[in-house]
Formats: C-alpha cells, structure tokens, sequence
C-alpha cells in the first residue's frame, strides 16, 4: 500500500489531536529557550487543518495546495511557516498524483528540508527542526512499506534528538541563549518527534480529534 | 498581569474589530489591515506587519502620512504569509511597495514568500528592515540588530516620501539612509504575560532590571539591581552615542517610549535629564517625542530611540499626517 | 512595579522638569504649571490641579484650547494652598477664572483656599468640580461623587468656550451642564506602587478584580474573580446607561481610559463589544477617544466615560485645541 | 514663663524629628483606612517648617504667618492643609504679640479646632484630627504652665485615642471603609499625639534634628 489522500487525511487528525497534547510540553521546551509559544502555534496551526481540511479528493497535490494555504493564512510563527513551506514543496513535487510510493518519501523530505534551509538561512547541524527532518528523511531512504516507516522514523527521533541534545542552538531565538541550550532538546525537532509519533502509531486506530 | 479578554486565540481578532469600529479609516482584509482611502493617488505603498502585543505598533501607525497596509499576527509571533500578501495587495498601486518591518527571522520568512509569490502578480516590492536594537548584536553585525521603536520614525520618513510622490526606489533609499542612523535601546523592568498564560513570559525579580531586553524579552547586556533615572539616562544615552553612524548630525529626533506598564511621568523624570545630557553634547533634539509609541503589553521598561536627521529627514518628520499615535505637539 | 525615579521626593518636581524641557509652550512657577501664551487675549482662565499619579492628567492639558494652569500636588495628594494661587494667579486675565477639578476633600479646601485669599486681589473664581465616577456614591449623594476621566472632557468643553470668548458665568454655566451628563465608571485589576515605597498601594490578588475602584484604590462596588471583556463591558455600560442624567440624548462622547498597565489592545477588544451595545440601545457614538487618559501610574484596569451631547457640547468637543493628549482622530 | 518664638522654635525642630521617627507608623495607620501616606505627609511637612525655619524674630504672629507660607507651599493633603489652617488661624490670633501665656493656649487652639471644622467640614465625632485637638484643647482649659500642660494634653491623647478607637470614621477617605474603621486609630488623631509627644517632652533637651 502507498499514500494517498485517506492516509493523509487521517494523518492530520493524530496531528491535530498530537499537538493539542503536546501543547504545554512544547510551550515549556520552548520557554527554556525561546519565547514559550511552539505548543499554542503547533495546536493551533494543526488544528486549522483539521478544522479547514480540504473537501475529500484523491488529487494528492490539490491537497497539498489547500493545506499551504491553510497554513499561510494561519501561522506566523517560524515554525508555522517551515509548516506552510513544507505544503508548498509537497504540493509542487506531488502535483497530479494520486499516490505517494513509501520509496519516494525520502527523496521527497529532503526535498521540503532543503527549501526549509534557503527559506530559513539555516544549515544542517544548526539544531532546529531541520535537523530532525534531515535525521528522518535520511533514515528512510528506501524505505518501501508503512511499518518500516513507522519504526525507522521513530528511531530516527530518539537518535537526533538524542545527538543534538547537548550541543548549541544557532539559530531564532534561541541563538541569543546559546550556552543555556546545551542538555536541551530543541523545541521544533520536539515538535516534529511528537507528530512523528503520533503519525506512526498503529493506523488502524482512527484518531478521533475532530472535536 | 490579568488581561480584560475574552480568549486568548481570540485576541488579535477581537482587538482588530474594536480598531475598526473606531477607527472608519481602516478597513479589514482578515488579517491585513489598511486604509480604504489612499492619500493620494498613485502613490508608492507602504506595508509592514509584525507581531501583537505591541501596540500603537505596528497596526496603529495604518494612518494617513504613515503606512498603508499592515499584516497583523498573532501576539508576539509574525503575520501570516497571507496576511502580508492581503497587506501588500492591499496597499498596491502599481508604483511598489515597500516593505518596512522588524528584522526578526519569522517575519521576514514570511514577507518574502508573500512578496515572492506576488511578484508573480507583478507587483513589485522592495524591502527594508528596522535593525535599531544596539543591544542585539553589536555594530559589526549591524545587519542582524532587531527592529524595535526607531521603525515609527522610519514609518513617518517613508510616508511622507511616498506622500510627495516619490518613487520606490527614492523612497526605499531615503528611508535606507534614515534606518542607517537611527539607533534604540531598551532596558526592562518587568515581564509581560501573554493572553491565556498564568506565568510572566520571563522572570525578572523586583528590584532587578535587564539592559538591552529585547520587546519579546530577548536577552540583553547585563542583568542587575534597579538603578536611579539618571544613571539610567546616563547609559543609555552613552550607549546610543557611541553606536557608530556614517554621518552623525548634531540635531536628532528622540523618541523616549514606555514599554507598558511604566508611567509616562518616569519617562519625563528620565527626558529631563537625557535632555541635559545631549545639550551637554552639542545635539539638539529637534523632534522630541515622549509617550507609549511601542509597548510590550503590560512590560515594565522604557526604551530610547536616537536619529540623526539631516534636511531630508528632518522634513518628512514634519510632513503632515494625521495619526493617533504620531504626535509632534510643539 | 520598579519604578524609574531617583528619589521619591523628588518624583514630582523632576516629572515637571521634563515635561517644561519637552513642551517649551509651558512655563512653571513652582508647582504651578500654565501656559506661557494665551490662545487668545481677555479670556477667561480655566485652571485645574490635583495629585500627581495620574499623568496625563492633570497638567498634561495644560495646552491651547484646554487648561490655561494647573496646581501639581504630590503623588495622589492635593496640591498645595500655594500652587493653587500661583496657577490661578498665572492664568488671570482679568475675565475671571473657572477653577476645573475633580471632587477630593483636600483639593476642595486647598483651591477653596486659595482663592478665597486671591478674593481679596479681586480674581473672581468660580468653581465646578468633577463628579463623574458612579461607583463612588449613589445618584442622591451625586455631589459627593469623586471626579476622574470625565474631566478631561470638561476641561475641552470650558477650554473651547473660553477660547471662543465666553464670559465666565456662560463657560461655568455650559461646562457644569457637561458635568451632569457626565458618567464614569472604572474596574481595578491590579494595584499600582507609590514611588518610594515597597509595596502596592492595595491588595488585589491575581485573578481578582474590583469594579468601581477609585484611581487612588478606593473601594468600589464588588470584588470577584476577572471576568470576561464581554461580561465587563456589559455590566459597565449598563451602569453608565441607568445612571440618571437630566436630558440624555442618543448622541455620546465616550472616554475608553486605561488606567496604566493594561494595554490599550485590551481596551480595543471591550469596545468591539462596547460600540454593538450602544449601537443596540440606539446610541451613537459621536466622539470616541481610546487611549491613555487618565492614569494611576501602573495601575491595572479601565475606565469607561460617557457624556450625552448636544450641539453645544458636540461643537466645544470638536472646537480647535492643540494637545497631544486631546486626539479625536477620525 | 510663657510661650515665645525660640520655645516655638525648639517644638518645631522636635516635631521634624518626631514625625520623622513616626513615619512608618502613621503611613501603617493610614494605609489601613486610608491612602497610607499620613506618615509622609507629615515627614514631609515638618521637614520643610524645621529646613525652612523662618530668621529669629520674636514676633508671634509673624512667625506663624512664614510658618503658614511654608505649609501653603509644601503640602497639599487633606491633614497638611488642616496644618496650614492652623498655622494661619495662630497668625491672625497672636498678631503683635511676643508671648502667649499657657492660659491663652486653650482658647487658641478651640479657636483653630473651629476653623479647621469649617474648612475640613467636618464635625466634632467624626474621627478626626480635629477630635483630638478638641480633646487637648479642653483638657487645657485653665492651665497655666509647661509642665501642667504637658501633662495634660498628653492624657488627653491617650483619653481621646481610647474613646474614638472604637467608633466609625466618618470623614475623608476613611469614610468609605466605615466599618472597618473600627478599632482602628485614626491617623490624623495618632499623627497629633505623636506631635504632641514630642513636643510635651523634657524642653530643657534640645531637640537635634536639623541634619
Ligand atoms: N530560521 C529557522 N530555521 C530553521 N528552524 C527554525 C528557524 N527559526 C525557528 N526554527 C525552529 O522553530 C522552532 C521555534 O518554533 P516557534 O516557537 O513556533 O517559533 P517562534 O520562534 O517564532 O516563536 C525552533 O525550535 C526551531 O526548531
Ligand atoms: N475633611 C477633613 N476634616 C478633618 N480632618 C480630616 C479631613 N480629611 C482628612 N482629615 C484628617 O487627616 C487624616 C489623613 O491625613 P493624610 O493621610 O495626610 O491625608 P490624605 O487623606 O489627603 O491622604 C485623617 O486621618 C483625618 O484625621
Ligand atoms: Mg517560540
Ligand atoms: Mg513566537
Ligand atoms: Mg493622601
Ligand atoms: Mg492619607
């Protein structure tokens, strides 16, 4: 089985219901370093996308295209619009499709963190949420069936967070704390963990979020 | 501080609408905020956007003389990239653009994918940002200063250059020059709270001040006990002297703004001395303003904004406009 | 709050200093503040005075088309017998003076004072003083009201009348008509510091409020747990509109004041609710004014002000004045 | 011996430092019912009379009619104006003399506690500054020396203090708080026996409170 727009519907109701989970851990990741807000701008940026999603349709770029829009009119912050980037690229490189092959996903991630490092004018190994897509996208590679995903992905989390964790962050707000960084986990790849996990739980379990 | 809301996701909502009922100016796009009518006509437009929580900045200053259009986001995080497009597509009247914001990194993602995207559109935008904040980084990396208070001043400049009909690129330039030798700095004395939290947005114990706090709290230079108006006008004035500029003037505009929750009678206590320092000095504040132009919500601290002024200068903030919160007096 | 001061004792004579250095139109005769130029030759004079605190009340109106003079007291104390003389002594022109201020026990012996003494020099005085705050006694008691915001419309009212040329006894006669269509209420959320002292002025617990608190921290009507903007404005507008007033008319002024550290964005979001309210009861509102009018240093908190209008008060509203603090906007 | 100027003298620079020393006290006292400032108010006043202290003269009433001037001057609260009363009520009432005898000193000062009622309109039994003056002014009646008088209208603070501790204010901001004015001193009638205190001391000890 491959992706299609069913999957990706469903995936957006674990988001949303991951991040309203995830809100306070993340607003406290980020309190430590930031200006404490990653958990409200994920739940709310995930929730608009759950609220507004899109008519169904198997047109996977339409999808994408409806959801940067979404994402574009609903965040602000630095985080939302790596969020909004990523819609965009996918919406691009997926234009016409029906599916996603699994194998085509890591090509495709590096593809969105690329276009997050020009958008950004951030490099690999800066500790952001880069960082943690780079590790994922990278554990995928050939990656060809959802269980795989799901299980490589996961350990790709634990082990860039894990990496990261006590080096400096050089990048948004948290550059100007540097020091007081290292032995912390960066709250955007924190933020992509939490959806990563959520995403790759079991799938036949359908996430009821939308209320 | 408790906050008169109904609920924080509500809260820049909600705030718009009450701007709107009273301001008949103003008209609304979502989050994009601009005058129904221009000032005149083909003109360059002027838009910027940032955060909330700082108002009169950055949605207040949407008035005639200052800025056309204004994306507004949410509190204390950057407009949305479709807000900055409804802002520029707003305030578009085939002369360009130009967009005038802070430099903070959110912001400006945003403002590029949205002037990217309408480029398409053939509008064209040029960009500057306010980079004032001297307690950001230091004169070598001019370019990675944040934006605070001295971005009104630069509002004013450019409004007045497109008020006259000047093109993109004139009006881009000028105010270039004016951001160049425009300098802030800030010192706080409390935290703000954000709408929905129960905890201040960082600690800052009584009787404990930080120079340099950025308006979002950012870190600043030191961290230490609260000192005398004086020794605080001292500093702060010292510091924006020795920033330095290309070509500093001995006649300036001073904007002495309150953060928040600091009466504006602590402003005068510090301005009568700041006013002898400078006159010590041989510089003249030609255009002295002292009031709440930039705050933190209810953030206690002050922050002082120095620009050098030439003729040109100098004449757009004197030009007429007709805004709430751009008041020369006499 | 940490406060910007460099002694206590000094907090008012210093607040003046800066402001004389900032608004050169104003001259000081001790703790008398008046305008060096008339805005208009054998006028009568409208003097005010009261604490300090309150910024920019009372002497912040010390401008062309309000105040003519105002007597300075110290932080939320009266101002002294002798201010009082010297202000009113500084705005006499012969025409005789309206002495303008808000009902407090010291204040009215001190200006009583004091112009009893200046009798006897043959200034003529007349006396209205402010009693617009509802929550400070019942409408039978309406004479033992305290005066707050609403003055700030008075002073315009008398301002403009006396500009136009008014004789003392038709200035008096208009501004007192004002003053019973007059109505202000405020709600408390936090309490402000004195200068020099440790600890707040008052307790008010987070989460806490009081509706009707006076601006020194007198007691209101009710102490209980915040409340939504919607529920405030609500329960502030409709004690304004059941106040009783002699001729109300479906034309207001309205005065959104906050009292120091909540941010006028706060204000914005109560009155999208407030202008649908009046709106309901066919009320326009024909002179809206937002903003920082009033204060209690970093008092947290709003007041709510609405004057009935008729032509005259409309047009002495809208007559010409130039004071930073006074902005109708559009 | 009667009252001259340099006894007046030695009371104020007494009172300067009685009012200082009594300062937290009174602002405690007053931040109870009241704005919490008596105790600043009345610093602040003597401080100015004892900084201010007119040249010796031994005129009485010109003495008290500078002293009136600084109080005009330096205070602006409900209490420093009923000071300022006083002072102008002792002007006009001891104009051209160089003594008071003790025996004056009652019908004096019910002569200032009868213009401080008309300015403060306040009446006797409200709970004010002026009971207490009442209650001194009465206890003076016929009493012809220092030492007598000090005794005196130092009992009658105490008397006075006991008698109104438990009734309501009805005047000034305390008004408003009524009932929790009840067992409470007021401070206007703390703020008089402090001064009094002061001033009924050992006037052979000369008060060094010019620093
Ligand atoms: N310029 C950037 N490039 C890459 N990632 C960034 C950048 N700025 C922020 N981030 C990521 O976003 C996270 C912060 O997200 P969030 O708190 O929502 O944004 P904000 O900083 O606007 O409050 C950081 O932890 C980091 O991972
Ligand atoms: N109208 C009045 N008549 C008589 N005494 C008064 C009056 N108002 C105030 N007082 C006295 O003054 C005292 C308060 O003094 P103070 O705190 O200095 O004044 P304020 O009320 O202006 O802060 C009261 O305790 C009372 O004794
Ligand atoms: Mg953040
Ligand atoms: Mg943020
Ligand atoms: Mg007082
Ligand atoms: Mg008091």
């Amino acid at each position: 089985m491959s992706i299609d727009t069913q999957i990706l519907r469903v995936a957006l109701r674990r988001a949303a219901l991951a991040t309203r989970l995830a809100e306070d851990q993340l607003n406290k990741a980020d309190a430590r370093l930031g200006d404490g807000d990653t958990g409200e701008t994920m739940r709310r940026l995930f929730g608009a996308l759950n609220n507004e999603m899109p008519e169904y349709s198997d047109d996977i770029g339409g999808f994408f295209a409806e959801l940067a829009k979404i994402c574009a009119r609903s965040t602000g912050s630095s985080l939302g619009t790596l969020v909004t980037v990523s819609m965009m690229v996918m919406a691009k490189q997926t234009k016409g499709q029906t599916v996603i092959e699994w194998t085509d996903l890591s090509p495709l991630l590096l593809l969105v963190r690329d276009q997050m490092m020009a958008r950004g004018k951030a490099n690999l190994g800066d500790k952001t949420v880069i960082d943690m897509l780079d590790g994922v996208a990278t554990a995928l590679v050939n990656c060809d069936n959802a269980a795989d995903a799901a299980a490589r992905s996961r350990q790709a989390c634990t082990t860039t967070l894990d990496l990261f964790r006590d080096r400096e962050n050089r990048i948004g707000r948290a550059r100007m704390f540097a020091k007081k960084t290292i032995g912390q986990d960066d709250p955007g790849m924190l933020a992509l963990s939490c959806l990563i996990d959520a995403l790759s739980g079991d799938t036949n379990i359908q996430a009821s979020s939308h209320a | 501080m408790d906050k008169i809301i109904n609920t924080a996701d509500n809260y820049v909502n909600e705030m718009l609408d009450g701007l709107l009922a009273w301001d008949k100016r103003l008209a609304r796009d979502d989050r994009a905020v601009f005058l129904r009518r221009s000032s005149r006509p083909n003109k360059v437009g002027i838009v910027s956007g940032g955060g909330s929580g700082h108002f009169p900045l950055f949605v207040g200053y949407t008035a005639p003389g200052l800025i056309d259009a204004c994306a507004v986001g949410d509190v204390f995080a950057g407009p949305s990239v479709d807000s900055c497009m409804r802002a520029i597509k707003s305030a578009d009247q085939g002369q360009g653009i130009l967009l005038l914001y802070g430099n903070y990194g959110g912001d400006k993602m945003n403002f590029d994918l949205a002037s990217e995207m309408l480029e398409m559109d053939g509008i064209r935008c040029k960009t500057l940002l306010g980079t004032d904040d001297i307690a950001s980084a230091g004169p070598q990396e001019a370019d990675k200063r944040r934006g605070v208070a001295g971005l009104v001043l630069l509002y004013k400049i450019a409004g007045a250059l497109a008020d006259e009909g000047a093109d993109l690129d004139h009006v881009h330039a000028v105010t270039a020059a004016a951001a160049d030798h425009c300098r802030t700095i800030g010192v706080a004395l409390s935290s703000c709270t954000l709408p929905g939290r129960d905890a201040p947005s960082f600690d800052l114990a009584a009787g404990e001040i930080e120079m340099g706090m950025g308006i979002h709290g950012e870190p600043g230079i030191w961290r230490d006990k609260l000192k005398s108006a004086d020794a605080l006008a001292d500093e702060m004035v010292d510091r924006l002297l020795a920033d330095p500029v290309a070509q500093p003037t001995n006649r300036v505009a001073l904007m002495l703004n309150t953060l928040g929750a600091t009466p504006v009678e602590e402003l005068l206590i510090m301005y009568r001395r700041i006013s002898v320092l400078l006159e010590q000095r041989g510089i003249t504040i030609a255009v002295p303003m002292i009031g709440p132009f930039t705050s933190s919500m209810d953030m206690g601290g002050v922050s002082l904004t120095l620009m050098y002024l030439d003729d040109a200068r100098e004449a757009a903030l004197r030009a007429p406009s007709d805004c709430r919160y751009w008041n020369l007096g006499s």
